[in-house]
C-alpha cells in the first residue's frame, strides 16, 4: 500500500503562514458572528473547517479575505498583519479564494473566467489553463460557454478552477466539493491534497465533512463563531462527539450496512418480485 | 373707452387701503427659452424704480425678482405664488404669453395687477381677468400683419412659417398668414414646433420640401439651432429669413454673415440712444434692449395709477391704469407726471415705448412695430418702423 | 426494455425494470422531452414515469440535465418537444404557477431566498389557499386572520425542524449557505404539496442536520406525497430513496431500486466512481490515478442512448416494504 | 433679511396642495418600488392621465368632480393595463426606462400639436377648477392659524388633497400588513421564488401597478387643482422629484412619502427664500436675479446628494433593510 | 477671431476670457484658426430713422417682378372712396401710393404696362382689396409668370430622413456607450450623463469658438478635461458611496442631484442660449438629394470608428473583459485580484472622454446649450435599453434604431411626436424581446 495522502505531518516552523488571532467579526451592528475565532495554518498544511450551518465558516473565509468588516482580532499571514487587507491586495499576495455562492461570472465565457483568476499576471495564462483543464477537461471543451448558462456542478468547476488558476501560496475554498458528482467530489478533495503537497497551505471549508477530514492535515469544528474542537483529521473523525454533532451516523451506518450483507452476496440477476 | 378719471380717482369705498409701499415684483425669464430677453426688462423695470425714487415718488418701493422660467418648467406657477405671498401690488411679466397664461389666474385670485411688458399673444385681449391684467406690448394682430406686409412687401409670393406651438406662436403666424394671403401671397408650409424641441431639421424639411420664396421664423431661443440648419446646412439665402420678437437678437454666435440681411420685426420704438446709455447704466452687460421700455412704462404706468389714486393698493392702481395712459395732459417723463398729478391733473402718459393707450381690454391701442436688418456681424440695425391702432379697426 | 434473458421487476413498477419503466401509479410521466441550448441537447427524455407516493431520486453526472428537466417540467422553461402530465392532466403550456398550485412544487439548486423578508414570511409565503391574498379581502383583517394563525403554526413547526427557530424573525438574506438551503426546502413544504420536487437540497447543509430531516422527509411519504429530488449525497439516496433514475447527457440511461442501480457498473463508472467507498486518506497511488481518469470520462463516451450495458444484472437485498418501515 | 416671511413660506409648503401631490405620488411610487420592486420612473407619466383626463372630462365634457375624478381614475387604470402588458415581464432596470419612456410618450401625446384642440397642445388647459371650488364648504373668507392663513377657497385644496393622502396611508398601510403585501413584497426579492410557490406573480404586479398609479393619477388631479395643466410639467424632472421626496422619507414606509415631500418642499421653499433674503440684504449682491434662480436649483441639488449620502435610508427607512440592498 | 464682449457672453467666458486670451496668444500663431475678420462692422447703415409724422401716413404699395427681375414701369392703380392714384414701379420694382386716410381700397394691375412676355399668373384677378386700418402701411402682390415652385419627392425626403437617422442615430450610440460602461460595471443608471455630454460640448465651444484654438488642440483639451471630469466624479462622489455600500437606487438618486448641480452650473456659466460652434467646418456635402455637412460626415466616421474600438476593448482586451466581471460581480472579481476600484475609475475616465467626444459632436450637430445632454439622456436610455443593457454593441444598434425610427418616422407623423415614436419602438421591441435585441436571458435555476 502506498502512503496515505495525510498521514504525514507537515514539518512546522515556529509561526503560522496564516493565523486568525481571536477573531471578532459581523455583518450587522452589534451582532458578532465570529466570536473570538483562532485559526492557523502552517506552511503546507490542509486546514478543514466545518460546523453546523451559520457557524460562520464562510463568515471566516470572508473576513481572512477582508470582505467582512472585523471588529477585534488580528489576521497575520507570513508573519505580517493583514486585517482587513483588501481582496486585490491579499491575491498579490498569493492568496487566493473560492467563495460558496456566487462564485463565477455569469456573463463571462468559461473561458474569460479563468482568465480573471490569473488576472495579475496575464502571461502564465496558457500554462495554467492548461493545468487546471487537466483537472476538467470539460469546462477545455466548454470554453466559449457563458458561465451563467452552466449546471450548478459546471459552476462549482469553474470557480474551483479559477482559483488554481493563480497558483496561490494560500488558498481558501469554501464547499467546494458542493454540487459536484461523487466522483468528482472525490477527484476534488484528491486534487486539493495534491495541490497541497506540492506546497500550497489550504484552508477548506466543507459540508462534506467525512471526506474532508480523510485528507486534512489538522481540521477545527467551528461552532457559534468559535472554534470549538481542533485537532487531526482521524481525531475529529473518530471522536464521538464530533460525530454525534457535527457528522451524523448516517454515512457510518450506510458503509457499514453494505459492507455487511449487501457486499457479501454477489449481485445476482435474479429479480424481487413481490 | 376710457373711465372719465375723475371718477376713479376718488377713493372708491370698496377699493382698500394700500399699506403704503408701491411693492413691485417682477416675473420675467432668467432661465428657459427667452432667458436672453430677461436682462433688458429687469433693466426696465430697475430704471423705472430708479427715475420714480428720483422723481419724489409719495411712496416706498420695493423690489421683488422673481424667475418666470418657460413653458417647459414649472418655475412659473411657483413663482407667482411667491410674488402673491410677499403681497405685491404689481407684477410685472411675463415675456412670454404661454407662461403668463400659467399663472394669470393666481394673479386674479391673489389679487395682483400683471403688467406684461411683452405677452403680444392676440389670446389675452378677451381674457376674462377682472381687470387685473395689463400689458405694454401690442398684440400680435399688429406685429402679425407688419410682418406679412414686410414679407409681402419684398416680394415672396410662397412663404414658409415655422412657428412656436404656444399662444404667441399661434397667433402670430395666424395673423402673419391672414395679412400675406389678403395680399395675394401664399403661405405653402407651416410648421409648428413644441417648446423644448431641439433638432430642427425635420421641420426645416419640410418647410423646403415647398420651395419658399421667403420663410419666417417664429421662436426663441429655439432660433440658434433652427438658423443653422436652415441657413448653413441647407443653404436658404439668409435675406429670405424673417425674425420677430422672439428671436431678434444681436447675441447669436453664428458665423459672420450668417444672418446678413435677415429682416424682423419688433414691437416698440425704437429705443433713443439715451434710454439704451440709461439702461447699460443698471446692467453694463445687456446687449439687446428688446421689451425694455416696454418694462420700464409698466412700472411707471402703474405708479403713476397709485399716485393718481393716493393709494398703492393693487385695486386701486388697476382702477386708475386706464385714466392715466389715455385722456389728459401729456407727459413723457416720470418726474413731469408725477408734478401734474400732484397737481391734480389728469395725465396721459407716453412713455419710451410709445403712446400707450389701454383699451378696456388692459391692451395698448396704438404702437410702433420696429423692423429691422441684420448686417453680416449678426447685429440687427433699425430699418424702418411701422405704426398701427389696433382701435380702428 | 431490450432486454428480455432476465426478468426484472419492483413493487413501484408495471412490467420490467429499465429505463423508462411503466409504473404502476405514476404521478408524472414525460413524453419525448427535449431542450437544447444552441448546439447543446441539455434533455432528451424519451419516456419516463414518476411514481407516486414514494422517494424518487434522480441522479447524475454535473451538466446531465437534472435541473433542466425540473425546470422543463414545472414551466420555468419551455420544453423543444415534448409533453408531460401531472396526475393525469397534461401540464405543456401550464405557467410555473398553476404548476405550483396543482401540487407540483419545486425548490431551486441555486437557493432564492427573499433577502428583505424575513425568514418567517418567507415561510409564510410558501402557504396556499390564503384569503389574504386577494387584494381586496386584505383589507379586512378579520378574513384572514385565521388562516395566518394556522399557517403560522405551521411555518414554527417546520422552521425548528429545519432549526431555523432562532432566525424567525431575521432577514432571508442574513443567512448562511446551508441555511438558505433549508429555509428553500422548508418554504416549499408549506404548500403541502402532491409532489415536492427538491434539487440538491442537502448540498451545503450540515450531514447530522442532513440526517435528522431525512426523517421529516420520509414522514411526508407516509403523509402521502411524492418526493422526487436531485442528489449527488449517495448516503442520502441510498437511505431514504425507493426509486432511483439516472440520467445522462440529457437522457434517462438507467434506474431502479437505488442498490440495484447503485451497483451498475456504467453508473459506477460514469457517476459515482469505483473507489466511492474507499477512504480517501487510506487511497493507493494507483487507486488515485484510477480515480483520476473515472473523473476525467465521467461521462463515458459508452453511455449509449439505449439502456446501461443491457446485461447488468440487477442486484437487491432490500426490500422496499424495509425502508418504509424503518 | 425677513426670516419670518421665509420661515412662514416654508412653513406653508408643508400643507400646500402641491405638497399633498406629491405625498400621494410618492405613495404610488412607494408602492410600486419599495413594496413591489417596481422601478416605476414614470410616475409623472400617470400623473399627467389622471390631471388631463380631469381638465378634459370636465372642460369638454362637462363632467361633474366626482365623475371627473373617477375618469381619471380609470383613465389610469387603463393606462397602467397598457404599460403594464408589455411590461411587466421585463427586468427591473428594463422596466425602468420604458416606464419613462411611457410616460414622455404620453408628455409628447398631450403636447402634439395636432391634439390642441382637446388638450391645449404645449398650452395646456386651465379653468377646470370652478366645478371644484363651487363644492367648496370653507366659503370665501381666510381663516387659520401661525404661518398657515388662507382663503376657504385655499383650504379646501388642502383638506381634499391631504384627505385623500389619508386615505391613501391607511389603504397601503392595511395591504401591506396583509398577506398580499407579503406576496408584493417576496416579487421585489425574487419573482421566480413567488412563482414556484404557486402565486401569480404577474397579476400581483399588475394590481400594484394599477394602485400606483390610481394614486399617481389622484396626485395628478390634486397637483393641478391650484395651477394650469401645462404639458411641461409632466416631464421626467416630476418623477425624479417624487422619488427623492420618497426617498427622502424612506422607500417601504407608510411616512415616508408624506415626510419626504414635505421636506423636499421646505427645503426648496428655504433655499429660495434665503438666497432672495440674503441678495435683498445686500450680501449676495453680486449675483442677479437670474442667477439667484439659478442658485437655488444647485442647492436643491446639493441638498439632495447630501441626505442620500448621509441617510441613505431615509428618515424612517430601515439600515438595516438598506445593508442587504444588492 | 471673435471679438470678445460684442457677442453675448457666457459669464465663464468672460471670467475665463483674459486667461483664455493669454492662452490663446500663447498657443502658436498658426493655429489659430483663419475666422474671417473681414466680417465686422458690416451693419447695415441704417436708413434713417423715420422721422416725420409716419403715424399719419398711410401707404399702399408692394414690389413686382418676374421671376426674381424687377419690373420697372408698371403702373399699379389704386382706387378709395373720391380718391384714385396710379403707383408706377421703380428700377427696384417697387411702387407705392399714399392713400389719405384708413379705409377701403383696390388695387389693380395695368395688365398693358407689363413688359413683353410677361403676364400676371393670375390674369382673371388682377384686382386686390386693400383695407388701411391696423397698419398705416399695406402692400399687395401680383405674381407674374408660372411660379417656379420645386417641391421635394416622397423618395428624396425618405433618403434625407434616412441619412439623417443614421447620422443621429450614432451620435446616440457614441453618446450611449458611456451610459452602457457604467451601468455594466456599476449596475448604476447614472442620470447625470447627459451632463459628461454637456460638458464636452460646452468646453469645445470655449476653446474653439470663444478662446479661437486649433481644432486638434480644442479637441485633446476637451478630451482631456472630459476625462479628468469623470476621473473626478468617481474619486470623488461615487467610490465613497461605494464604500459606504449605498443602494443602487440611493445612488441613482445621488446622479439625479449630480445632474441638477451640474447643469444649472453650466447655465451659471453659460448662460442659457445656444451658441454654435466655430470649427471652421461649414463645408455642406450634397449627397444626391441629401444634403448634410461635413461636420455630419466626419462625425459619423469617428462615432463608427470609436464604437468599433470600444466593442474590441471590452472583448479583446484584458481590463475589458475585467470590466464584464466587475459587472458581474464585484466581490469575486475583487476576490480574483481585481482591483474593482481601479477598473470603474478607468471605466468612469473612459466613460467621461466618450461622452466628451459625443458632446463635441453633438455639439456640431447642434448646437450647444447648458441642458443638451439632459435632453436626450432618455433617448441614450432607450438606445441602451432597447440593445440589452449592459451590452456595448447593444447600445450601438439600440442607438441606430432609436436614431433611424425617430427621423424616418417624421415621413409619416408630426414631428413634435417623433421622439414619442422612437418610444414606442423601444417598448414594442422589449415586447418581443425582453432582454433587449442583443441581451441575453438568464438562466433560472
Ligand atoms: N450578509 C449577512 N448579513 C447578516 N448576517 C449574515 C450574513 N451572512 C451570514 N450571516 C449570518 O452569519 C452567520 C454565519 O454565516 P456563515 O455564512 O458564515 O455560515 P457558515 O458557517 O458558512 O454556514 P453554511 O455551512 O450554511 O454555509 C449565520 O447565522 C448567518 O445568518
Ligand atoms: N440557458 C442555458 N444555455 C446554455 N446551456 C445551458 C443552459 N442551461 C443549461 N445548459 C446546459 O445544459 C446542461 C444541463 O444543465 P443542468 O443544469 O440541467 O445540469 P444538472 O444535471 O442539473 O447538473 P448539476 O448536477 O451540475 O446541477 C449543462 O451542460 C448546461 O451547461
Ligand atoms: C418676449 C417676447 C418675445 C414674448 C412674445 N411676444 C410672447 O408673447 O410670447
Ligand atoms: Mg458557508
Ligand atoms: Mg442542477
Amino acid at each position: 500500500m502506498a502512503q496515505a495522502v495525510a498521514s504525514s505531518t507537515v514539518t512546522r516552523t515556529d509561526e503560522p503562514v496564516l493565523r486568525t488571532d481571536d477573531l471578532v467579526a459581523g455583518y450587522l451592528p452589534g451582532v458578532n458572528i465570529l466570536n473570538g475565532c483562532t485559526v492557523d495554518a502552517y506552511d503546507g498544511e490542509l486546514i478543514g473547517i466545518i460546523g453546523p450551518n451559520g457557524a460562520g465558516k464562510s463568515t471566516l473565509l470572508k473576513a481572512i479575505f477582508g470582505q467582512v468588516r472585523i471588529r477585534g482580532g488580528a489576521i497575520w499571514l507570513k508573519g505580517e498583519e493583514i486585517t482587513s487587507l483588501k481582496a486585490d491586495k491579499l491575491v498579490a499576495k498569493g492568496v487566493g479564494m473560492v467563495p460558496q455562492n456566487n462564485n463565477v461570472f455569469p456573463s463571462l465565457s468559461i473561458e474569460e473566467n479563468l482568465e480573471m483568476g490569473i488576472f495579475q499576471s496575464p502571461k502564465k495564462f496558457a500554462e495554467r489553463f492548461e493545468f487546471v483543464t487537466t483537472l476538467f477537461p470539460e469546462l477545455e471543451k466548454r470554453r466559449r460557454q457563458r458561465a451563467g448558462s452552466l449546471s450548478g456542478g459546471e459552476r462549482q468547476m469553474v470557480a474551483m478552477s479559477r482559483a488554481l488558476m493563480m497558483d496561490p501560496s494560500v488558498l481558501l475554498l469554501d464547499e467546494p466539493s458542493a454540487g459536484l458528482s461523487p466522483v468528482r467530489q472525490d477527484e476534488t478533495f484528491l486534487r486539493v491534497a495534491e495541490i497541497n503537497r506540492a506546497g500550497v497551505t489550504v484552508i477548506m471549508v466543507e459540508q462534506n465533512a467525512r471526506r474532508c477530514l480523510q485528507i486534512c492535515h489538522r481540521a477545527y469544528v467551528l461552532d457559534q463563531g468559535k472554534d470549538a474542537y481542533t485537532g487531526t483529521g482521524r481525531e475529529l473523525l473518530n471522536d464521538p462527539r464530533v460525530t454525534e454533532l457535527y457528522l451524523g451516523t448516517l454515512a457510518a451506518d450506510e458503509d457499514a450496512k453494505r459492507k455487511g450483507p449487501a457486499t457479501a452476496e454477489p449481485p445476482t440477476a435474479s429479480g424481487f418480485t413481490a | 373707452a376710457s373711465t372719465p378719471p375723475q371718477e376713479s380717482a376718488e377713493p372708491s369705498a370698496d377699493i382698500p387701503e394700500g399699506d403704503g409701499t408701491f411693492a413691485v415684483g417682477t416675473i420675467l425669464p432668467a432661465t428657459g427659452n427667452l432667458a436672453y430677453l430677461g436682462p433688458p426688462e429687469v433693466a426696465g423695470v430697475k430704471l423705472a424704480i430708479a427715475d420714480l425714487e428720483a422723481a419724489g415718488f409719495e411712496f416706498d418701493i420695493t423690489l421683488t425678482e422673481r424667475d418666470s422660467g418657460d413653458t417647459t418648467t414649472d418655475i412659473a406657477t411657483q413663482s407667482a405664488g411667491e410674488l402673491v405671498d410677499a403681497g405685491v401690488d404689481i407684477a410685472v411679466g411675463a415675456a412670454s404669453s404661454g407662461v403668463s397664461f400659467t399663472f394669470i389666474d393666481q394673479m386674479i385670485d391673489g389679487g395682483v395687477v400683471q403688467i406684461s411688458p411683452a405677452n403680444t399673444s392676440p389670446d389675452f385681449t378677451d381674457y376674462d381677468d377682472e381687470d387685473y391684467y395689463w400689458r405694454t406690448a401690442p398684440s400680435d394682430v399688429l406685429q402679425g400683419r407688419v410682418l406679412g406686409n414686410l414679407m409681402v412687401g419684398d416680394g415672396a409670393e410662397n412663404v414658409g412659417i415655422i412657428y412656436i406651438n404656444d399662444p404667441y406662436g399661434i397667433g402670430l403666424e395666424e395673423n402673419a398668414k391672414q395679412a400675406i394671403e389678403s395680399a395675394g401671397g401664399e403661405v405653402s408650409a407651416s410648421v409648428p414646433y413644441n417648446p423644448g424641441d431641439t433638432v430642427f431639421s425635420t421641420q426645416v424639411d419640410e418647410l423646403l420640401a415647398e420651395d419658399p420664396d421667403a420663410i419666417a421664423v417664429i421662436a426663441f431661443e429655439e432660433t440658434a439651432s433652427i438658423i443653422p440648419e436652415l441657413v448653413n446646412t441647407q443653404g436658404f439665402p439668409s435675406d429670405k429669413v424673417y425674425f420677430v420678437d422672439g428671436n431678434l437678437s444681436n447675441t447669436y454666435e453664428f458665423q459672420p454673415g450668417t444672418l446678413e440681411g435677415a429682416k424682423g420685426t419688433l414691437p416698440g420704438n425704437f429705443a433713443s440712444e439715451d434710454f439704451q446709455a440709461r439702461l447699460l447704466e443698471i446692467d453694463p452687460a445687456l446687449e439687446d434692449f428688446s421689451y425694455a421700455a416696454e418694462s420700464y412704462d409698466a412700472v411707471v404706468v402703474a405708479a403713476l395709477a397709485a399716485a393718481q389714486a393716493g393709494n398703492d393698493h393693487a385695486d386701486a392702481i388697476k382702477a386708475n391704469m386706464q385714466s392715466v395712459s389715455a385722456e389728459g395732459e401729456k407727459c413723457e417723463t416720470v418726474a413731469d407726471c408725477l408734478a401734474l398729478i400732484g397737481d391734480g391733473e389728469d395725465v396721459d402718459y407716453d412713455g419710451a415705448s410709445g403712446p400707450i393707450e389701454f383699451d378696456e381690454n388692459g391692451d395698448p391701442t396704438e404702437a410702433y412695430i420696429g423692423i429691422y436688418q441684420y448686417g453680416a456681424d449678426n447685429k440687427y440695425a433699425p430699418l424702418n418702423a411701422e405704426f398701427g391702432s389696433l382701435n380702428e379697426e | 426494455m431490450s432486454d428480455t434473458s432476465t426478468v426484472r421487476t419492483h413493487p413501484l413498477v408495471k412490467g420490467e425494470v429499465g429505463p423508462g419503466c411503466a409504473k404502476v401509479d405514476p404521478i408524472v410521466v414525460a413524453d419525448g422531452v427535449t431542450r437544447t441550448f444552441g448546439g447543446l441537447t441539455a434533455v432528451d427524455v424519451q419516456h419516463v414515469e414518476i411514481p407516486r407516493n414514494a422517494i424518487t431520486a434522480l441522479i447524475g453526472p454535473n451538466g446531465a440535465g437534472k435541473t433542466t428537466f425540473f425546470n422543463l417540467l414545472t414551466g420555468f422553461d419551455k420544453p423543444n418537444t415534448g409533453s408531460w402530465s401531472f396526475e393525469g392532466h397534461s401540464l405543456a403550456g401550464v405557467p410555473a404557477y398553476r404548476v405550483a398550485r396543482r401540487g407540483m412544487v419545486r425548490t431551486f439548486q441555486l437557493t432564492k431566498s427573499l433577502g428583505r423578508l424575513s425568514v418567517l414570511q418567507n415561510m409564510l409565503l410558501g402557504a396556499t389557499k390564503q384569503p389574504g391574498e386577494n387584494m381586496f379581502r386584505a383589507l379586512v383583517r378579520p378574513l384572514w386572520r385565521n388562516r395566518e394563525q394556522e399557517i403560522t403554526e405551521k411555518a414554527d413547526d417546520l422552521l425548528k425542524r429545519f432549526k431555523l427557530d432562532t432566525k424567525r424573525e431575521d432577514y432571508a438574506a442574513s443567512l448562511s449557505g446551508g441555511q438558505r438551503k433549508l429555509l428553500e426546502m422548508a418554504r416549499a413544504l408549506m404548500s403541502d404539496p402532491v409532489l415536492v420536487m427538491l434539487d440538491e437540497p442537502m448540498a451545503g447543509v450540515n450531514p447530522a442536520l442532513t440526517q435528522s430531516l431525512l426523517g421529516h422527509i420520509k414522514d411526508l411519504k407516509a403523509q402521502g406525497m411524492s418526493v422526487l429530488f436531485v442528489e449527488h449525497d449517495m448516503h442520502m439516496v441510498r437511505h431514504i430513496s425507493d426509486w432511483v433514475i439516472v440520467m445522462a447527457e440529457g437522457r434517462v440511461v438507467a434506474e431502479g431500486p437505488p442498490e440495484t442501480v447503485m451497483s451498475d457498473p456504467a453508473v459506477i463508472d460514469a457517476y459515482l466512481g469505483a473507489h466511492h467507498d474507499t477512504d480517501l486518506g487510506e487511497m493507493t497511488g494507483d487507486d488515485r490515478a484510477a480515480l483520476a481518469q473515472e473523473a476525467a470520462a465521467e461521462i463515458p463516451v459508452d453511455v449509449s442512448p439505449t439502456p446501461v450495458s443491457d446485461p447488468t444484472p440487477v442486484s437487491d437485498t432490500t426490500p422496499v416494504s424495509d425502508k418504509e418501515e424503518k | 433679511m425677513d426670516w419670518g416671511s421665509i420661515l412662514g413660506n416654508a412653513a406653508g409648503e408643508i400643507i400646500s396642495p402641491t405638497t399633498a401631490a406629491y405625498a400621494l405620488a410618492a405613495i404610488g411610487v412607494g408602492v410600486h418600488f419599495g413594496y413591489a420592486g417596481l422601478l416605476n420612473f414614470g410616475q409623472a407619466g400617470f400623473m399627467a392621465v389622471g390631471a388631463y383626463a380631469f381638465a378634459i372630462t370636465t372642460l369638454e365634457l362637462g363632467f361633474s368632480v366626482p365623475l371627473a375624478i373617477l375618469a381619471s381614475v380609470i383613465a389610469s387604470i387603463i393606462f397602467a393595463f397598457i404599460l403594464g402588458i408589455p411590461t411587466l415581464r421585463l427586468r427591473a432596470d428594463y422596466l425602468a426606462i420604458v416606464t419613462i419612456a411611457a410616460a414622455e410618450i404620453v408628455r409628447y401625446l398631450v403636447s402634439t400639436v395636432g391634439l390642441t384642440d382637446l388638450t391645449g397642445g404645449s398650452q395646456g388647459l386651465s379653468g377646470y377648477a370652478r366645478e371644484f371650488q363651487a363644492l367648496n364648504p370653507f366659503g370665501e373668507g381666510t381663516f387659520g392659524i401661525g404661518p398657515w392663513v388662507y382663503s376657504g377657497e385655499q383650504w379646501w385644496v388642502r383638506v381634499f388633497g391631504w384627505g385623500l393622502v389619508a386615505i391613501a396611508s391607511v389603504l397601503v398601510w392595511l395591504l401591506m400588513r396583509s398577506p398580499w403585501g407579503r406576496v408584493v413584497k417576496g416579487i421585489r426579492e425574487d419573482e421566480d421564488a413567488v412563482r414556484s410557490l404557486g402565486k401569480n406573480v404577474y397579476s400581483y404586479k399588475m394590481q400594484a401597478l394599477v394602485l400606483g398609479g390610481v394614486l399617481g393619477a389622484l396626485a395628478g388631479v390634486v397637483f393641478i387643482l391650484p395651477r394650469a395643466v401645462q404639458p411641461g410639467n409632466y416631464g421626467t424632472a416630476l418623477t425624479f422629484f417624487i422619488w427623492t421626496a420618497l426617498l427622502l422619507g424612506g422607500a417601504a414606509t407608510v411616512w415616508g412619502p408624506i415626510v419626504g415631500s414635505m421636506i423636499f418642499w421646505v427645503v426648496l421653499s428655504l433655499t429660495n427664500g434665503i438666497i432672495n433674503g440674503l441678495r435683498s440684504a445686500d450680501v449676495l449682491s453680486f449675483i442677479s436675479s437670474t442667477q439667484a434662480g439659478q442658485i437655488r436649483f444647485i442647492l436643491v441639488g446639493v441638498a439632495l446628494m447630501l441626505l442620500v449620502i448621509f441617510r441613505p435610508q431615509g428618515i424612517f427607512g430601515n439600515k438595516k433593510e438598506l445593508s442587504f440592498n444588492v | 477671431m471673435h471679438t470678445a464682449g460684442q457677442s453675448r457672453t457666457p459669464r465663464f467666458r468672460r471670467w475665463l476670457g483674459g486667461l483664455g486670451a493669454a492662452l490663446a496668444g500663447a498657443t502658436l500663431a498658426t493655429l489659430l484658426v483663419s475666422a474671417s475678420a473681414a466680417a465686422e462692422e458690416t451693419t447695415p447703415t441704417p436708413t434713417p430713422t423715420p422721422t416725420g409724422d409716419f403715424t399719419t401716413t398711410f401707404t399702399v404699395g408692394g414690389i413686382i417682378r418676374s421671376d426674381d427681375t424687377p419690373l420697372e414701369g408698371v403702373e399699379v392703380l389704386v382706387e378709395g372712396d373720391d380718391f384714385e392714384e396710379t403707383g408706377t414701379t421703380a428700377e427696384d420694382g417697387r411702387w407705392a401710393v399714399v392713400v389719405p386716410g384708413r379705409g377701403e381700397y383696390t388695387a389693380t394691375l395695368q395688365v398693358d404696362t407689363l413688359p413683353e412676355g410677361v403676364a400676371p399668373r393670375d390674369p382673371d384677378n388682377v384686382t386686390r382689396q386693400v383695407t388701411i386700418g391696423t397698419t398705416n402701411t399695406v402692400n399687395v402682390l401680383f405674381p407674374t409668370g408660372e411660379g417656379s415652385t420645386q417641391r421635394t419627392t416622397f423618395a428624396d425626403t425618405l433618403l434625407t430622413r434616412l441619412v439623417y437617422g443614421l447620422n443621429f442615430g450614432l451620435l446616440l450610440a457614441l453618446a450611449a456607450i458611456g451610459i452602457s460602461l457604467i451601468f455594466g460595471t456599476t449596475g448604476v443608471n447614472n442620470f447625470a450623463h447627459g451632463e459628461m455630454l454637456t460638458f464636452g460640448a460646452i468646453f469645445f465651444y470655449l476653446f474653439t469658438t470663444a478662446f479661437g484654438w486649433n481644432l486638434v488642440v480644442s479637441i485633446l483639451a476637451t478630451l482631456l478635461l472630459s476625462a479628468a471630469f469623470g476621473w473626478v466624479q468617481d474619486a470623488g462622489l461615487f467610490k465613497p458611496l461605494r464604500r459606504r455600500g449605498v443602494g443602487l437606487v440611493q445612488v441613482l438618486v445621488v446622479t439625479i442631484g449630480l445632474s441638477i448641480v451640474v447643469r444649472y452650473l453650466f447655465l451659471y456659466f453659460f448662460g442659457g442660449g445656444t451658441e454654435n460652434l466655430n470649427t471652421g467646418l461649414t463645408d455642406t456635402v450634397a449627397l444626391g438629394p441629401v444634403t448634410i455637412t461635413a461636420a455630419s460626415l466626419v462625425s459619423m466616421g469617428v462615432s463608427i470608428v470609436m464604437l468599433v474600438l470600444v466593442g474590441l476593448f471590452l472583448t479583446r482586451t484584458r481590463i475589458g473583459k475585467a470590466t464584464r466581471a466587475v459587472s458581474d460581480n464585484a466581490s469575486l472579481a475583487a476576490a480574483s485580484g481585481i482591483n474593482v476600484d481601479r477598473v470603474i475609475r478607468v471605466v468612469w475616465v473612459m466613460a467621461a472622454t466618450l461622452t466628451g467626444l459625443s458632446g463635441i459632436l453633438y455639439g456640431l450637430y447642434r448646437g450647444v446649450t447648458w441642458d443638451m445632454g439632459f435632453a436626450i439622456l432618455l433617448l441614450l436610455f432607450a438606445a441602451v435599453t432597447l440593445g440589452g443593457l449592459g451590452s456595448a454593441f447593444g447600445a450601438l444598434v439600440g442607438a441606430l434604431i432609436i436614431g433611424l425610427f425617430t427621423e424616418l418616422s417624421t415621413v409619416v407623423i408630426p414631428p413634435d411626436l417623433r421622439f414619442a415614436v422612437a418610444l414606442v419602438v423601444l417598448i414594442l421591441v422589449l415586447l418581443f424581446r425582453p432582454q433587449g435585441v442583443l441581451g441575453r436571458k438568464e438562466r433560472i435555476g
